[in-house]
C-alpha cells in the first residue's frame, strides 16, 4: 500500500456566526463535523456531496485557510494542525489548491505571468532558466499558449482560466492538490479537456488529488476512491467501482439514482429514488443520523443514534444502521 | 521557435489601456477631460501665461476703472489687453486674478482629495481586511467624525488654528490658512471614502483569488498591496475625479463665509464672493468666474462619469 | 437736508430696517452704540437731559428732559444736581422718582451683569477705588460698598432731586447724563440681564415685543405726555425695528423704494450706495453728511512694534489714499484724508495740525520715494524696527475687521507698501470680536484700523481715550514712548481746565503733539449716508448722535 | 410539419449591436412544437439558448435588439405572429398563454415581496379578483408544487426558502394561469442532483396535468435524455441538429453532437479511458466567419471537398425522418464517422 | 431587535458625550475670550474676570462640561440678587448675548430649520428621484442628457450664488415675497399658506444642490436594478412596464438611497448655513454661525453642535431600521 500524504483524524470545522443585523444570537454551523480520511500518494480521492455539505470547508481547512476547530491534519507525515502561518509556508509549496470558480480565483488586475510567478516569488524560489521560462513551460504544460504570459485573466475563456489555476497549483511541484470542483463551472466540451489534463498530470508527476465535486460522473471517471459527505459528516467511503456498482448507504444510492444519464433508453427505464425535502441547515442538524430526515428507511433508531463510520468490507466504510446491498 | 520569445504581432493590453480605449470612444468624457486638464495646466502655468501676456497679477490698472470702482467699458472692461476684463474696485486684471486664484483653489482641491483618499484608503483597507476589533474601532471613530457638524467646526476653528499653525512656524499667512483648510477637509473627508473602500475590501476579501494567494503562502502585506490594492484603484480614481469639483466648490463656499484664503491672494471662491456684491453694477465680474467654475465642475463630473464607465467592465451592458 | 415746510402728520407705521440681528443692547444702562442710543432715546427712554432735537450744530446743545434744567454744577464742577419734572410716568403709569434714577446709575457698577455700557459713573463719581482702579462699589445686586455709592449719589427727601458728587471737577458731566444710563429703572422692576430684551419705557412708545432676528415693535405709550416732554414726538402709530434683513434685500428695498415707509438703519453696501447716490431717482431719498467719526490706523508704538518714528512716517507717506478712496466710493461718499484725531465738525477743539496731509511731502497717491528716504534713516536709527518693516518673514501686521472691503483694501495697500519697500501682512479678525481683540494689548498687531467719535462735543472724549493709558481706547500703546510723559501732562492739564476756550487751545496742542508723533497713521474724515423710503417725512441728520433725527420723522399720508 | 403545431419559430435571428460589433446571438433558428410535447434546446454556454427563448417571450428590449423572423402561436382564436404584434398584445399573452421559469431561482424572485404576493400578482394580472383571492390561489399553487405548510409559508420572503423551494415557487408562479407553453430556461442548473430530480418530476407531473408544451433549455444531456421528446442542439447561435430524443442519442448526425456525447463521462459505465474531447473553444459570436461555425473544431472537415466547411454555411437539411442537421457531410459520411 | 436598538442607543449616547466634551475642550483652547468680548468699550481686567465668572468660564473645561451636562437634568441658576434667574431643566445653558436660556433659543430656531429641512428634503427627493427615474427610463436619449446637464449646472454653482440668484432674480424681482416678510417665521399650524410660501424658495435652492446626487444615484440604481433577474421575471408574468418600474424596480433601487438621504437630511437639520443666511431664516445654522463667528457664545455653540450630532446619530439609527423594514432580507423574524 502506498504512503498516505494526507491523513485527517476526526477533523472538525465549526463556524460561529451571528445572523442578521438585529440578532446577536450566535449560531454554530458545523460545516465539517468529525471526519477521518486518508489520501495516499499518487491516488485520487473524490469527495462528493450536495451543495453545502462541507466539501469546500474540508479542502480549505486542510490547507489551513480555515483554522480547524479540532482534530488533526497530518500532511506528508507531519502534524500541521497547529502550524502557524510561518510554519505553514514551506508546507504550502507541497500542498496546493485549485479553486472552484475560475472567474473569481484569478486577480483580474494581474497578468497570468505574474499570477503564476507569484508562487516562486512568495517562496523565494529561483527555478532553473529563470521565472519567465518556468512560467512559460507551465503554460505549455497545461495546454495554453506560452505567448499569452502577458495577458489578463478576463481575456481567457473559463476553461483556459481553469488551466491557469492549475498551472499556478503546479508551479511548486506539489505532492497533493486539493481540487475544489475544478470543472463544475465549465462547459461540457471543455470539462473533458480539463479532466484529461488533470489525469495526464497525475500520471506524469505522481500527484495526489483530493478531488472535490458534486458531479458524480466526473468523480467516477477520475477517482480511485470516493468519499460521500452529507451535512459535515462522511456517509460512505469506498473504491470507486465498488461505490458506483454497489452503493451501501441510502444517501449514496439516492444520489446515484438522481444523476441523469445521457441515454434515453436507460434513463427512462431505470428505477429512481426521488428524495423528499431539502438538505437540513447545518446550523441546526437533525439528531441521530443526519440523513434520517430524508431517508426512506429511517427508523426511530436512526433519529436518535448517529451511526459511526465502520468498515463493512475491505476498503469500504459506511455510516448507516441499515446499509444497502451486500 | 523558442518559448521565451513573445510573438511580435501580439498586442499586450493592460487594464489601463483597455479603459483608455473605451474612454477614447466616449467623446463627452474626452472633451471634458481636456477642458479640465486645460484649466489645471493653466493654473499651474499661471506665472508663465501672465508673463506672456505681459500682465502683473498684483498691478492695479486704475486707469481702467471709473471713480465708482466699476471697470470702464462693456463686459467688465473686456479688452485685448485684459481678456476677461478688470476686477472692480481694486482694478486688477481679472484673468491673472483667476489664473493665480485657480492655483490655490486647485492646489487645495487636489491635495485635499488625494490626502483624504489616501487616508480613507488606508483606514478602509485596514477595516475591511482585518475586520473584527480593528474594524469596529475604525467604524466607531468614523461615526464620531461624521457626527460632527463639520461646517461649524471649520468655521469656528479655522482662525485659531491658523494662528497655531503660524506660531508653530509650519506656514505663514495664506499658507497657514491653506494648511488648516486642507487639514479640516481631510479630517472630515476621509470617512466617506473609507466606508466605500471598506465595503469594497470586504467583498474583494471574499473573492477566491485572495484565498488562492493565502493558499500559496502570501503574507498579509503582500495580499493587501499586491492583491487588494490594485483592485481599488478604479474606485479611487473615480472618487478623485468626483471629489475634486466637490472640494473646489467647498473652498468657494468657505471663502464666501470668510474662512480660508484671504486677499490680497485670490481664489475662485474669493473672487466669486466678491463678485456677488457687484452683481448689479458689473455682472460680467460674476458671470465670468461662475461660468468658469461651472465649466470646470461640469467637465470634471462628466469626465469622472466617463472614467467610471470606462473602468467598469459591466458598463457597456447597461 | 429736507425742507421742513411739510407739516408732520400723525399715524402710519414707520419701519426701521437693519441687517443686524438685534440691538447690541436695549437695556438703558448697557446701550452704547450711537445709533441705537438715538433710536431708543427718541422713542422709548427718557434721560435727565437730552440733545436738542434739531438739525445742524444747534443739535449739539443740551435741553432738559426728565430734569427741569440741564443740571446745576457747584463746587467748581464737582457737585451736580438735577431736579425731576413733575408728572413723568413709566408706561405702566407709575411715577418716576429720584430713587429710580439713582438705582439706574447704580446698575452701571454691576459690571458682571450690566456689561457693555458706558462707565461714566464709575469714572467720575466720588467713590473710592482700590489700587487697580476698581470701584469699591459692586452694584445693587451684591450691594458691596453700597454706602459709598449712597454717599456719592443721593436723592432729596421729596425724591425729586438727585445729587451727584464727583471725584474731580467735570464741567461737562451733564453731557454724560444724556446717555440712557440716566434713564430711570425702579429697583423692583429690575430683571438683570433680561432687561436687555424687555426694557421699561418712559418715552412716547413702549416695547410691545422684541425678538432677536425678528423685530422690535414699538407701540404708543398711553402714559406718555407731550406736556412733560419737549424733545420727543409720537407721530407714527407704530415703529417697527426690523432685524436680520440681509444686506442685499435691504439695499434693494431702498434702491427700488419698495417699502416706502421705511428708513435704513444701516448704510447701503458700497456699490449700492454709489448707485443710490448717483441715480437722480433715488438720491433725493438720501443724505450725504459728515459723520462724527475719525477713521484711522492706530500705530502700535510699544516695544517690538512700530517703536520708530521714521518707520511710522514711512508707512504713512506710502499710503495709497487715492486708490483706497476710489475703492470706497470716491471722496464724495467716502470722505477725505484727515490730519487730526479730532474732527473739524466738533467745533472749537479742532485746529489744523502741521503733520500728515499738511506735510509738504504728502501725496494723496502715496509717496514711496519719500518713504524710502525715511526708511533709509530708520535703518541706522532703529535697525530692528527697520528690519521688521522690510523683511519678508516679519513685516508689518495690520489688524482689520474681516470684511470684503477690508480685503480689497489689502489688495491695494500691500503692493503700494511694497513699492516703498515695506512688507505688509493683514490680520483679519472676525467683525464681532474685532475691537475686543485689538484692545487686548497682547493680541494687537502693528497697526489697527479703528474709528472714534467724541461722546459729546468736547475733545476730552477724544484725546484721553485715544492716547492716555487706560483711557479706554489707547490703541497706540504709547505709554512707553519717550514722548508720552510730556503729552500726558498736557492732556491732564486740558482735562482739568474749566475755561472752555482755554481748554480748547490745550486740546489743540495735545492733538498737534500726538499727530506729530504719528501715533495715528493714515486718518480719514469720513462721510456717512442715510437712505429712506419716499413715504417718510421730516428726515434730517442729528449731528451729535450721527444718525437720523428720529423725533422729526413721520410717515406721510 | 404537423398542422397541430402549437408554436412555430421560423428563421429567428436575434442580434445585439455592441461597441465591438454585432453579436449574432441567434441566427436562423427554426423549430416547432405541439401541446403536450417537450422540446429540449441544448448547447453550451453562450450558444444562444436564452436569447432565443427571451425572443419568443418578447422580453428583449426592442430598442437595443435586432430581431427578425417569425414566432407564430396557434391559439384557438387563430394564429398570431408575435414579433410583429404590439407590445400590449404580447404582454397579455405573457404569464397567461406562455410562461417562463428562469435559470437562477436565487435572483429571479423579487427579494422585497413575499412569495405569496408574487404568485398572487401573476394571477391577478390575468384574472379578476381581489388580493385575498390571489393569496388563496397562491396557497393552492404552493401546495401543488409541494411546498410544505403552504398556508404559513405564503407570507415568507424568498430568502427564507432554500434553492429547491425557490425554484418550486418559480414554477408555481409560471403555472398559476395554466399556460399552454412553458419555457424552462435551465431550471435545475443551480440545484443539486437530488433536488434536480424532484423538480424534473414536478415539471413532468405538471405537464401531464395541464397538457403544456414545454421548451426545456439545458446543457445537461442527461436531463434531456430523461425529459425531452425532441431535441434541438444549438451551436454558436444556430440549431445544428434537431431530432427525436432517441435518434439524437443513438444516431447523432452532426459532428458537434457527436463530440458532445463522447466527451461526457457516464456514471453508468466504469471507464478509465481518457475522455474524448472536442478541441478548441466555441467561437465568438461577433462577426462570425464565413462557413460552418463548428468547422474550426470539426475533426471531419477534411472529408468535405473544396474547403466547403470554411467557406459555405451549411443549411438545415433532412438527415432522416424528423431529423434535421446542418452539416456539409453526406449522410453516409456521417454514418461512417459515428 | 429591542436589544439591537438599545445597544445602538447606548453607543449613540457615548458618541454624543464624546462630542460634547470635545467641543468644550476645543473652545477652551480658542484664543478668543467671550468674557472679553462681552466687556464693552471700557474694559478692565477685573471686569473681564467678573464676566468670566458670570459666563462660568473661570473653571476648568471639565467642570464647565460637567455643569453643562448637569444642567440638562436639573436646570441651572445664574446671577444673584435682583439679577438672579433660572433656566429650568432641560437647560442647555444661558446665552448672555441673546439674554435667554439656550433651550428657549433652540426651541425657536428648531422649527425653522426643521421646516427648511423637511421641505427641501421632499423637494429634492421628488426632483432628484424623479429626474433619476426619467433619465434611467429614457437613458442615453436627449431627455437623459438634458436632465443631467440641468442638474449638474444647478449644482456646480456654489450655494451662495445659486441661492442669491434665486433670491434676487426671482423672489425679489417678481415680488413673490415682500422683502419685509422674508425670513419671517409662520407656523405651519396657524398659517400654513404663509409658511409654505416663505419656505418655498429656500427649499428650492437647497433642493437644487442635493438633487444632482440623487438623480445620479437613482439613475444608476434604477438601471442596475432593471437588469436584475427578478425584473425579467416580472415582465415574464405580463406586468406592465409602468408597474415594473414603479413597483418592482423602484423599491429596491431606492433602498440604498435611503441611507444617504437620511444622513443628508440629518445634516440639514443641523442647519443649512448659507441658505438660512441668504433667505434670512432664523434657524439653527444662522444661530450657530453667529455664535461661532461673532459672539463666541459657547453655550449656543455646544448645544447646536450636540443637537446637530444628535440628528446625525438618530438618523443613522432610523436609517438602519428603515432599511431593514424596506428590505426583508435584513429583517429577522
Ligand atoms: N466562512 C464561513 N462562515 C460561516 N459559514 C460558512 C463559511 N464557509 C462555509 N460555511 C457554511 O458551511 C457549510 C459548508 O459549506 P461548504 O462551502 O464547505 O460546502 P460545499 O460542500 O463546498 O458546498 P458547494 O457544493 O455549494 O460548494 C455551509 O452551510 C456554509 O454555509
Ligand atoms: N444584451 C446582450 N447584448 C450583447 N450580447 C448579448 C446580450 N445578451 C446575450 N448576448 C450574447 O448572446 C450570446 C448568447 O447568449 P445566451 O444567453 O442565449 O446563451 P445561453 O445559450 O443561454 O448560455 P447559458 O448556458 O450560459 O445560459 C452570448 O454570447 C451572449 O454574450
Ligand atoms: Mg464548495
Ligand atoms: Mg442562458
Amino acid at each position: 500500500m502506498n504512503q498516505p500524504v494526507l491523513e485527517l483524524k476526526n477533523l472538525k470545522k465549526h463556524f460561529i456566526s451571528s445572523n442578521g443585523v438585529f440578532s446577536r444570537n450566535k449560531t454554530t454551523v458545523k460545516a465539517v463535523d468529525g471526519i477521518d480520511m486518508t489520501v495516499n500518494s499518487g491516488e485520487t480521492v473524490g469527495l462528493v456531496g450536495e451543495s453545502g455539505c462541507g466539501k469546500t470547508t474540508v479542502g480549505r481547512t486542510v490547507l489551513k485557510l480555515y483554522e480547524p476547530t479540532s482534530g488533526s491534519i497530518i500532511f506528508d507525515g507531519e502534524e500541521i494542525t497547529n502550524f502557524s502561518p510561518r510554519q505553514m509556508k514551506p508546507v504550502r509549496s507541497k500542498l496546493q489548491m485549485i479553486f472552484q470558480d475560475p472567474y473569481s480565483s484569478l486577480n483580474p488586475r494581474h497578468t497570468i505571468g505574474s499570477i503564476i510567478a507569484s508562487s516562486y516569488e512568495i517562496h523565494g524560489i529561483h527555478p532553473e532558466g529563470g521565472v519567465k521560462k518556468a512560467v512559460q513551460n507551465l503554460l505549455d504544460r497545461v495546454g495554453l499558449n506560452p505567448e499569452h504570459i502577458n495577458r489578463f485573466p478576463h481575456e481567457f475563456s473559463g476553461g483556459q482560466r481553469q488551466r491557469i489555476g492549475i498551472a499556478r497549483a503546479l508551479a511548486l511541484r506539489p505532492k497533493l492538490i486539493i481540487a475544489d470542483e475544478p470543472v463544475s463551472a465549465l462547459d461540457v466540451s471543455i470539462q473533458a479537456q480539463v479532466v484529461n489534463l488533470l489525469d495526464d498530470l497525475q500520471k506524469e508527476m505522481g500527484l495526489s488529488y483530493l478531488f472535490i465535486a458534486h458531479d458524480l460522473s466526473v468523480v467516477q471517471h477520475i477517482s480511485d476512491r470516493v468519499i460521500v459527505m452529507y451535512l459535515g459528516k462522511i456517509m460512505e467511503e469506498a473504491k470507486t467501482s465498488q461505490l458506483f456498482l454497489n452503493p451501501r448507504h441510502p444517501y449514496t444510492k439516492a444520489l446515484l439514482s438522481a444523476v441523469p444519464i445521457p441515454d434515453p433508453e436507460i434513463e427512462r427505464n431505470r428505477e429512481r429514488i426521488v428524495l423528499s425535502g431539502d438538505l437540513p441547515s447545518p446550523a441546526n442538524p437533525p439528531s441521530g443520523c443526519v440523513f434520517s430526515t430524508r431517508c426512506w428507511k429511517a427508523t426511530e433508531k436512526c433519529h436518535q443514534i448517529a451511526p459511526p463510520l465502520v468498515e463493512i468490507s475491505i476498503g469500504s466504510k459506511v455510516a448507516c444502521h441499515f446499509p444497502e446491498g451486500n | 521557435m523558442s518559448v521565451t520569445e513573445i510573438e511580435p504581432g501580439v498586442k499586450v493590453r493592460t487594464p489601463a489601456q483597455i479603459a483608455w480605449t473605451r474612454l477614447k470612444k466616449n467623446k463627452v468624457a474626452m472633451v471634458s477631460g481636456f477642458i479640465a486638464l486645460f484649466f489645471i495646466l493653466a493654473a499651474f502655468l499661471a506665472p508663465f501665461i501672465t508673463n506672456l501676456l505681459n500682465l502683473t497679477p498684483t498691478a492695479q490698472y486704475s486707469s481702467g476703472i471709473a471713480d465708482t470702482g466699476i471697470p470702464i467699458g462693456s463686459f467688465g472692461g473686456l479688452s485685448l489687453r485684459h481678456p476677461l476684463g478688470l476686477e472692480p474696485g481694486v482694478g486688477r486684471d481679472l484673468m491673472s486674478l483667476l489664473l493665480y486664484g485657480s492655483r490655490i483653489s486647485f492646489t487645495v482641491a487636489i491635495i485635499t482629495s488625494v490626502a483624504s483618499i489616501g487616508l480613507g484608503m488606508i483606514v478602509g483597507i485596514a477595516g475591511g481586511y482585518f475586520g473584527g476589533r480593528v474594524d469596529a474601532v475604525i467604524g466607531r471613530f468614523s461615526d464620531l467624525v461624521l457626527s460632527f457638524p463639520s461646517t461649524f467646526m471649520i468655521i469656528a476653528l479655522s482662525l485659531p488654528l491658523t494662528q497655531r499653525v503660524e506660531a508653530a512656524h509650519i506656514a505663514r499667512d495664506n499658507g497657514a490658512r491653506v494648511v488648516v483648510l486642507v487639514v479640516f477637509f481631510v479630517i472630515f473627508g476621509w470617512p466617506a471614502f473609507a466606508r466605500l473602500v471598506r465595503s469594497q475590501t470586504l467583498s474583494i476579501r471574499e473573492r477566491d483569488f485572495i484565498m488562492a494567494a493565502k493558499a500559496q503562502g502570501a503574507s498579509g502585506r503582500r495580499i493587501i498591496f499586491k492583491e487588494i490594492l490594485p483592485n481599488l484603484w478604479p474606485t479611487a480614481i473615480v472618487f478623485l475625479s468626483l471629489s475634486l469639483p466637490g472640494f473646489l466648490a467647498a473652498e468657494a463656499v468657505f471663502s464666501f463665509l470668510g474662512v480660508g484664503v484671504q486677499a490680497p491672494s485670490s481664489t475662485w471662491g474669493l473672487v466669486l464672493s466678491d463678485a456677488v456684491s457687484y452683481w448689479q453694477q458689473d455682472p460680467a465680474y460674476l458671470l465670468i468666474p461662475s461660468g468658469m467654475l461651472i465649466i470646470v465642475v461640469l467637465s470634471l463630473n462628466l469626465f469622472g462619469d466617463g472614467l467610471r464607465d470606462a473602468l467598469d467592465p459591466k458598463s457597456d451592458r447597461a | 437736508a429736507q425742507s421742513a415746510s411739510a407739516a408732520p402728520v400723525k399715524g402710519g407705521t414707520l419701519y426701521v430696517i437693519t441687517h443686524q440681528d438685534q440691538l447690541d443692547h436695549a437695556d438703558p444702562q448697557r446701550i452704547y452704540t450711537g445709533r441705537d442710543i438715538a433710536f431708543m432715546e427718541s422713542y422709548v427712554f427718557r434721560t435727565l437731559v437730552m440733545y436738542k432735537p434739531v438739525a445742524g450744530t444747534a443739535g449739539t446743545g443740551l435741553v432738559p428732559d426728565l430734569a427741569t434744567d440741564i443740571g446745576k454744577a457747584s463746587d467748581g464742577g464737582k457737585t451736580w444736581k438735577f431736579t425731576l419734572k413733575a408728572g413723568t410716568k413709566y408706561s405702566d403709569g407709575s411715577a418716576i422718582v429720584c430713587e429710580d434714577v439713582k438705582y439706574a446709575i447704580s446698575r452701571t457698577f454691576a459690571t458682571d451683569v450690566i456689561t457693555g455700557g458706558p462707565s461714566y459713573a464709575m469714572q467720575y463719581l466720588d467713590i473710592p477705588t482700590d489700587a487697580k482702579g476698581n470701584s469699591a462699589y459692586a452694584g445693587p445686586y451684591t450691594k458691596v460698598g453700597q454706602a459709598d455709592f449712597d454717599k456719592a449719589v443721593s436723592c432729596s427727601a421729596d425724591n425729586r432731586t438727585i445729587t451727584f458728587k464727583l471725584g474731580v471737577a467735570k464741567p461737562d458731566f451733564n453731557y454724560a447724563m444724556s446717555y440712557p444710563i440716566s434713564s430711570p429703572v425702579p429697583a423692583a422692576k429690575d430683571t438683570g440681564d433680561k432687561m436687555d430684551l424687555a426694557p421699561l419705557s418712559e418715552g412716547p412708545y413702549k416695547v410691545a415685543s422684541y425678538k432677536i432676528k425678528g423685530e422690535m415693535d414699538l407701540v404708543r405709550n398711553p402714559n406718555w405726555s407731550a406736556k412733560t416732554d419737549s424733545v420727543r414726538t409720537n407721530y407714527p402709530d407704530k415703529v417697527i425695528l426690523k432685524f436680520g434683513v440681509s444686506e442685499d434685500v435691504r439695499d434693494q428695498i431702498f434702491l427700488k423704494d419698495t417699502q416706502k415707509n421705511a428708513i435704513n438703519f444701516d448704510a447701503l453696501q458700497l456699490q449700492n450706495n454709489i448707485s443710490f447716490f448717483n441715480s437722480p431717482a433715488s438720491k433725493t431719498r438720501g443724505l450725504n453728511v459728515n459723520d462724527p467719526y475719525t477713521v484711522y490706523s492706530a500705530m502700535n508704538v510699544s516695544k517690538g512694534h512700530l517703536d520708530c518714528l521714521e518707520v511710522r512716517k514711512a508707512i504713512y507717506f506710502a499710503w495709497p489714499y487715492d486708490a483706497l478712496i476710489k475703492l470706497n466710493g470716491g471722496a464724495k461718499l467716502y470722505g477725505t484724508p484727515g490730519d487730526n484725531a479730532i474732527k473739524p465738525n466738533i467745533g472749537i477743539d479742532y485746529a489744523k495740525t502741521t503733520s500728515h496731509i499738511n506735510d509738504k511731502n504728502f501725496k494723496s497717491a502715496g509717496n514711496p520715494a519719500y518713504s524710502k528716504t525715511l526708511l533709509a534713516a530708520a535703518k541706522s536709527k532703529c535697525p530692528t524696527t527697520y528690519a521688521k518693516a522690510t523683511s519678508a518673514d516679519q513685516g508689518i501686521t495690520i489688524d482689520t475687521s474681516d470684511t470684503a472691503a477690508a480685503k480689497k483694501s489689502a489688495a491695494i495697500v500691500t503692493p503700494a507698501m511694497e513699492a516703498a519697500g515695506i512688507v505688509i501682512k493683514y490680520n483679519y479678525i472676525p467683525t464681532g470680536s474685532y475691537y475686543s481683540t485689538i484692545q487686548d494689548n497682547t493680541k494687537q498687531g502693528d497697526m489697527s484700523g479703528a474709528g472714534w467719535g467724541p461722546d459729546w462735543a468736547n475733545a476730552s472724549t477724544v484725546i484721553p481715550p485715544l492716547f492716555i493709558k487706560d483711557g479706554g481706547f489707547d490703541l497706540s500703546q504709547n505709554w512707553d514712548d519717550p514722548a508720552y510723559p510730556a503729552f500726558k501732562a498736557l492732556s491732564d492739564k486740558a482735562n482739568a481746565t474749566l475755561d472752555r476756550k482755554a481748554q480748547a487751545k490745550l486740546w489743540q496742542q495735545a492733538a498737534e503733539y500726538a499727530m506729530a508723533q504719528y501715533w495715528l497713521g493714515p486718518v480719514s474724515f469720513t462721510k456717512q449716508q442715510l437712505s429712506w423710503g419716499s413715504g417718510v417725512g421730516g428726515v434730517d441728520f442729528w449731528a451729535p448722535q450721527g444718525t437720523f433725527l428720529f423725533p422729526a420723522l413721520y410717515v406721510k399720508k | 410539419m404537423s398542422a397541430h403545431n402549437y408554436l412555430e419559430v421560423k428563421k429567428l435571428n436575434v442580434s445585439f449591436p455592441t461597441e465591438d460589433g454585432l453579436v449574432a446571438a441567434t441566427s436562423d433558428l427554426t423549430f416547432s412544437l405541439a401541446r403536450g410535447e417537450t422540446l429540449a434546446i441544448v448547447g453550451e454556454s453562450g450558444s444562444g439558448k436564452s436569447v432565443s427563448s427571451l425572443a419568443i417571450m418578447g422580453l428583449h428590449n426592442r430598442a437595443r435588439t435586432n430581431i427578425s423572423g417569425e414566432v407564430i402561436l396557434n391559439l384557438p382564436t387563430g394564429s398570431l405572429e408575435l414579433l410583429s404584434s404590439s407590445e400590449d398584445t404580447v404582454r397579455d399573452l405573457r404569464g397567461k398563454e406562455m410562461a417562463m421559469i428562469f435559470q437562477d431561482p436565487m435572483s429571479s424572485l423579487h427579494p422585497y415581496f413575499s412569495v405569496g404576493a408574487q404568485i398572487a400578482e401573476a394571477w391577478l394580472l390575468h384574472n379578476k379578483g381581489n388580493k385575498s383571492d390571489g393569496l388563496k390561489r397562491a396557497i393552492e399553487m404552493l401546495e401543488l408544487v409541494g411546498i410544505p405548510l403552504p398556508v404559513e409559508r405564503v407570507h415568507d420572503f424568498p430568502h427564507q426558502f432554500s434553492g429547491g423551494m425557490r425554484q418550486r415557487v418559480m414554477i408555481a408562479m409560471a403555472l398559476v394561469n395554466n399556460p399552454s407553453l412553458l419555457i424552462a430556461d435551465e431550471p435545475t442548473t443551480a440545484l443539486d442532483v437530488t433536488v434536480q430530480a424532484q423538480i424534473l418530476k414536478l415539471l413532468r407531473d405538471m405537464q401531464k396535468e395541464f397538457n403544456m408544451a414545454i421548451i426545456l433549455i439545458t446543457h445537461d444531456l442527461g436531463v434531456v435524455a430523461e425529459f425531452a421528446d425532441r431535441v434541438n442542439v444549438m451551436y454558436a447561435g444556430k440549431n445544428v441538429e434537431e431530432a427525436p430524443v432517441r435518434d439524437l442519442y443513438y444516431k447523432p448526425a452532426h459532428p458537434y453532437t457527436l463530440g458532445l456525447l463522447r466527451s461526457i463521462p457516464r456514471v453508468d459505465q466504469i471507464d478509465t479511458h481518457r475522455l474524448q474531447t472536442i478541441p478548441g473553444q466555441p467561437p465568438s459570436l461577433i462577426n462570425l466567419p464565413m462557413g460552418c461555425a463548428f468547422a474550426p473544431r470539426c475533426p471531419y472537415k477534411e472529408l468535405v471537398p473544396n474547403n466547403l466547411c470554411t467557406t459555405k454555411n451549411p443549411e438545415l437539411s433532412n438527415f432522416a425522418d424528423n431529423h434535421l442537421t446542418r452539416c456539409h457531410l453526406t449522410h453516409d459520411q456521417i454514418e461512417s464517422v459515428r | 431587535m429591542l436589544k439591537f436598538v438599545s445597544r445602538r442607543l447606548l453607543s449613540s449616547l457615548i458618541i454624543l458625550i464624546v462630542i460634547s466634551a470635545t467641543v468644550f475642550i476645543i473652545f477652551n483652547y480658542l484664543p478668543f475670550d467671550p468674557a472679553r468680548l462681552a466687556c464693552g468699550k471700557h474694559c478692565t481686567p477685573e471686569i473681564v474676570s467678573g464676566n468670566r465668572h458670570r459666563l462660568g468660564l473661570d473653571v476648568s473645561w471639565w467642570m464647565q462640561w460637567w455643569e453643562y451636562l448637569k444642567g440638562i437634568f436639573v436646570g441651572r441658576t445664574y446671577g444673584q440678587g435682583a439679577a438672579m434667574f433660572t433656566c429650568p431643566a432641560p437647560a442647555f445653558g444661558y446665552s448672555f448675548n441673546q439674554h435667554a436660556c439656550v433651550s428657549t433659543i433652540l426651541a425657536s430656531a428648531l422649527p425653522v430649520t426643521v421646516s427648511l429641512a423637511i421641505g427641501a428634503f421632499i423637494m429634492w427627493m421628488f426632483l432628484g428621484v424623479g429626474l433619476g427615474v426619467i433619465s434611467a427610463r429614457f437613458r442615453n436619449t436627449w431627455i437623459d442628457r438634458a436632465s443631467n446637464i440641468f442638474v449638474l449646472v444647478g449644482t456646480s454653482l456654489p450655494t451662495f450664488i445659486s441661492g442669491l440668484l434665486i433670491l434676487l432674480f426671482i423672489v425679489l424681482k417678481f415680488n413673490l415675497i415682500s422683502p419685509l416678510d422674508l425670513g419671517q417665521w409662520h407656523s405651519p399650524l396657524t398659517a400654513p399658506w404663509e409658511w409654505f410660501t416663505s419656505f418655498f424658495w429656500p427649499w428650492l435652492s437647497l433642493a437644487l444642490i442635493y438633487a444632482a446626487t440623487y438623480t445620479r444615484f437613482t439613475r444608476s440604481n434604477v438601471i442596475e436594478t432593471s437588469s436584475e433577474d427578478f425584473i425579467r421575471t416580472a415582465r415574464a408574468k405580463g406586468v406592465s412596464e409602468r408597474k415594473v418600474l414603479w413597483k418592482h424596480t423602484l423599491r429596491p433601487a431606492l433602498a440604498p438611497i435611503l441611507t444617504i438621504a437620511g444622513l443628508d437630511f440629518a445634516g440639514l437639520l443641523g442647519g443649512a448655513i448659507i441658505t438660512e443666511q441668504i433667505f434670512q431664516l432664523p434657524g439653527l445654522g444662522r444661530l450657530t454661525l453667529q455664535a461661532a463667528l461673532q459672539d463666541y457664545d459657547l453655550p449656543i455653540i455646544v448645544s447646536t453642535t450636540i443637537l446637530a450630532a444628535t440628528f446625525v446619530v438618530v438618523a443613522n439609527l432610523i436609517v438602519d431600521l428603515a432599511y431593514a423594514f424596506l428590505d426583508p432580507r435584513i429583517r429577522v423574524k
